[in-house]
């Protein structure tokens, strides 16, 4: 069966994993069987490898210098740049801020777009699917400067109620903050139809791509959207680096994020004039280990068929989903069409907890908890879910391993 | 089957955490402690009468979590109930040594043996803090939750 | 003559190298000389090491998770704030945030701390020797809020003027910013002197210690700061990485700094509670695997007897000041008693990008500009210094190619 | 001694650095603009006019830099005084090609031989930014730079 799967998706899970050094350690003296790559995703030797020669050979501050090391740090870290350019389908390099992870960008887009406009009343258009990230960030703009969050619905199977979004998009609206992949449900959000209503009425859209961008291939231009937030450690690459993809017409007006080095034209006592985008949202010394990590973690994704990565991990969620489907004691939280990788199920008596312990014993890793969706988690009026979320060195055995360990804690608590 | 896990998840564990004693909120409580537990989002609710005495005349939890917090709760009102606080607190110091493994000497030998159940926790440190959220929510009413 | 220093300063800086490997390579066929670990300290191989262990055998994110890589990983993440805690000398780990660098720590204090409660017209203090990171967050706050910068002057010496930090602190000052070490005069300033006037007035005192932590041992209640950021790259860690440590007093009162997973407690579609501190200022996935190289890199150092490394880098300087002292065409920019392992200076008729350019060919790289202190260059009526600054493996060798290398650039500019 | 250094820093260019020809602010210039060198923080500013021809009928530059920026601006502004703007404009082209290893076909083999000095430059792609600051910022008066 798995050989089948392999033949048919082109993609090589099995071969794939020998690149993973952590996938073949043991918990508990169970062999790992690692179903929270939705959390954050483990990193292939290519990742840690690039950073340790790099740092081995052409480490420096960039930027500014003059010196040989400088200028090879300082293509290091631009050719990263021009890699996530590339990524995602960006148009150019100058779109492109490295950031220290999906939540800063987001943040940044808040901060230095929207927070130096919004007017008390004005409102901004969020889905009840959102992870905390792309929430709280508009709370601030909401308990600061009065601005009002409207609520797109989740519809009973996961997906994002258009008919709700439409609805919340007004005149007062100022941005559309919408995932382009749930955490938790899975589901993927139709951006192009979204961009198209928003901006009908002349909103900008921000697309959270931290789940979107490991899954889906992307293509900014296609898409539409005017921003988008991307973080580095849940697409195989380092944590400590993500990335905003901005419109350069946005970027042209937004004031500075934060104030340093780097990020200024010209400092004085009594003023300071700023960079141009990108250098004006990146103070302070960048991310530059971590910029050659995330471009070789990317690197290492595009070096496959990423349609094959698609269809290998939309098998594993068929196999899963089936397997599941026999446990009436159990409850999938989220089904919409065409969704990715992520299951998120509830258990009859058994907290998401006791449930996620007694699968770790038996080396499965998977995430319990709201999953920082806690707007999502009352929506299906639920404290918490368990999640399984699928990478590309995920197999059918680790579902069945995943199956096998339901069954325990079945036994155990049910 | 993994003989920790069979230990974490006895019976009598099981059957505090689906039958909950004292279960509710007490209207005429002289002290009350909401706890929260950021790693899981659980919440538990603490109220209770303190008498003249400084004794916990009556006292109930209420809250939604797992099944280590909710049966951890639930023992804590049946072995709480009729305490004075200073021997609350005690038996509060010998728990929290007892669930990270460590020698629980200040425990009666009828506590210690009570709370045994409770002992397997150690084994899982990640779990401690679902079983010890009841109890210092408990100490946060006494302490700073008078009505 | 290296020998007997050696055996002067207890430290083995020709050993420390050899832990280094950057360090052995060539650029243009010459050996590195590298004299810019002011801009950024290279890293030792256990700093990479352990981030490539870390990554390899126990990773995943942090908190919340169930399972045992979760768990692991968050022991990995406390521990370095535990050492964190310990290199800093803070008494408690609640007082240590971690960020992604010193800029973003002190534009956390501003916008977090100072920010909420800022009138217009209040002030500032900071010192004209200020890094454009310990600059550029207050001039928002001027910007933004009405906040007026009261400057500290420095003296000729390259020291900061005492009389004139007494003059600035008023009745309307909000902070006293300044910096525990010039990036570009090398100069220290006395910090409890400073915490003394400012606290007598009920200032806080926010140190930067981007270079300070680099220098000195610390030991934050002898210091009696408020406020001290720094940065993990500069320290010989990695990037994408540093740290706050704020007084548990005003952190419990400080507003939320970026919104996101990790730092709620709860969130509904209508508010928003946060977590404690620190959590309440960790938004998002944290620095992970750059936790565990900082915490390297500090238990490296740590390792040395930092007294004898001190010792060490102060023979280089005053070796190097002696040298240069020769030069009658050079003229040193700072000679504050007590300074750090750093100089800057200027050359008659040579432009400080054409000396590093000359340099550079030889092999000896060092760092040419206005550093990020403008206001410092201006002060001295420059636009630009060259810089050697000196870390614990660097050698008197090593000043002699940079004097060799100045006097071949003489030879061709001069 | 290094041959890319000597090449580099020729005695051309050091003499122009040190004795930098057109250099000032024209007071009716027609055209003027603002460059800056991010890297450095190196500053120069063009100010030209542009007669009814579409000619460079002066130039002149103002600004602190290395020797590199500030020779580069120097034999720009001797170049193209008297050129037509079309004329120019071909001429920073080639130029652009020059600096930084590239064929510059573009170029008369007058300038060709003129430029001839700057084409060390392209060993040293750090500085290539040095040189072509006044280029583009009389790029920039010309498209932008009204008065
Ligand atoms: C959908 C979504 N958005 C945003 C984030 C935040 O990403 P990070 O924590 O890396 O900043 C996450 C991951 O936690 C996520 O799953
Ligand atoms: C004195 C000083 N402060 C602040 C900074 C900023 O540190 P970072 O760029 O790592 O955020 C630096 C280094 O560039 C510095 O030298």
């Amino acid at each position: 069966m798995n050989a089948v799967a392999k033949i048919k998706a082109g993609f090589d899970a099995e071969a794939a994993r020998a690149d993973f050094p952590i996938l073949s350690r043991q918990v508990y003296g169970k062999p790992l069987v690692y179903l929270d790559s939705g959390a954050s995703a483990q990193k292939p030797r290519a990742v840690m490898e690039a950073m340790r020669r790099f740092a081995e050979t052409d480490y420096a501050n960039v930027h500014r210098g003059v010196h040989y090391l400088s200028g090879a740090a300082t293509d290091h870290y631009e050719t990263a740049r021009e890699t996530v350019r590339r990524f995602l389908g960006a148009g150019s390099v100058d779109e492109i801020v490295f950031t220290k992870g999906g939540t800063e960008a987001i943040n940044l887009v808040a901060q230095s777009y929207l927070a130096p406009i919004i007017q008390p009343g004005d409102e901004i258009v969020l889905s009840v699917m959102e992870h905390h990230s792309n929430i709280v960030p508009w709370h601030f703009l909401r308990e600061r400067q009065g601005a009002v969050l409207r609520w797109v619905e989740v519809t009973d199977d996961g997906a994002l109620d258009m008919a709700s979004l439409k609805a919340a998009i007004g005149p007062r609206t100022k941005m559309v903050a919408i995932t382009h992949m749930s955490n938790v449900l899975g589901a993927v959000t139709p951006l192009k139809e979204i961009v198209a209503l928003a901006h009908a009425q002349g909103v900008p859209v921000l697309a959270d791509g931290c789940q979107g961008a490991v899954h889906e291939t992307l293509d900014m231009a296609a898409l539409g959207v005017d921003f988008y937030a991307i973080t580095g450690h849940k697409i195989y690459g380092p944590t400590g680096i993500g990335a905003l993809y901005a419109r350069r017409a946005h970027l042209k007006k937004m004031r500075p994020y934060n104030g340093g080095g780097e990020m200024i034209r010209e400092v004085t006592r009594d003023s300071v004039t700023y960079a141009d985008p990108p250098a004006r949202f990146e103070a302070g010394t960048p991310p530059i280990l971590e910029s050659v990590g995330l471009a070789a973690a990317m690197d290492y994704l595009s070096g496959f068929d990423r349609a094959a990565i698609h269809a290998h991990e939309q098998d594993l969620l068929k196999y899963a989903r089936a397997q599941l489907a026999q446990f009436n004691w159990l409850r999938v939280v989220g089904d919409a069409p065409g969704k990715g990788a992520i299951i998120s199920f509830e258990a009859d008596g058994m907290h998401a907890h006791d449930l996620a312990t007694i699968l770790d014993r038996e080396g499965v890793a998977v995430r319990a908890g709201n999953h920082c969706a806690q707007p999502l988690m009352e929506r299906f009026g639920v404290t918490s879910t368990t999640r399984a979320s699928f990478a590309l060195y995920n197999t059918r055995a680790d579902v069945d391993a995943l199956i096998a360990a339901l069954e325990k804690a079945r036994g155990i608590l049910g | 089957m993994d003989q920790h896990l069979r230990e974490l998840y006895q019976e009598v564990i099981l059957d505090h955490s689906r039958h909950p004693r004292h279960f509710g909120v007490l209207p005429d409580a002289t002290h009350k402690a909401e706890g929260f537990n950021p790693l899981c989002g659980d919440k538990v609710s603490v109220t209770l009468i303190l008498d003249a005495d400084g004794k916990v005349a009556d006292i109930n939890f209420q809250g939604k979590g797992c099944a280590i917090s909710q049966a951890s709760a639930s023992m804590m009102t049946d072995m709480l109930k009729g305490r004075s606080k200073t021997d609350a607190e005690a038996l509060m110091d010998g728990f929290l040594h007892l669930v990270k493994g460590e020698d629980a000497q200040g425990l009666s030998p009828d506590d210690r043996e009570t709370l045994d159940v409770m002992s397997g926790i150690s084994e899982f440190p990640m779990r401690v803090k679902c079983a010890t959220l009841a109890w210092h929510t408990f100490k946060n009413a006494v302490e700073e939750g008078a009505t």
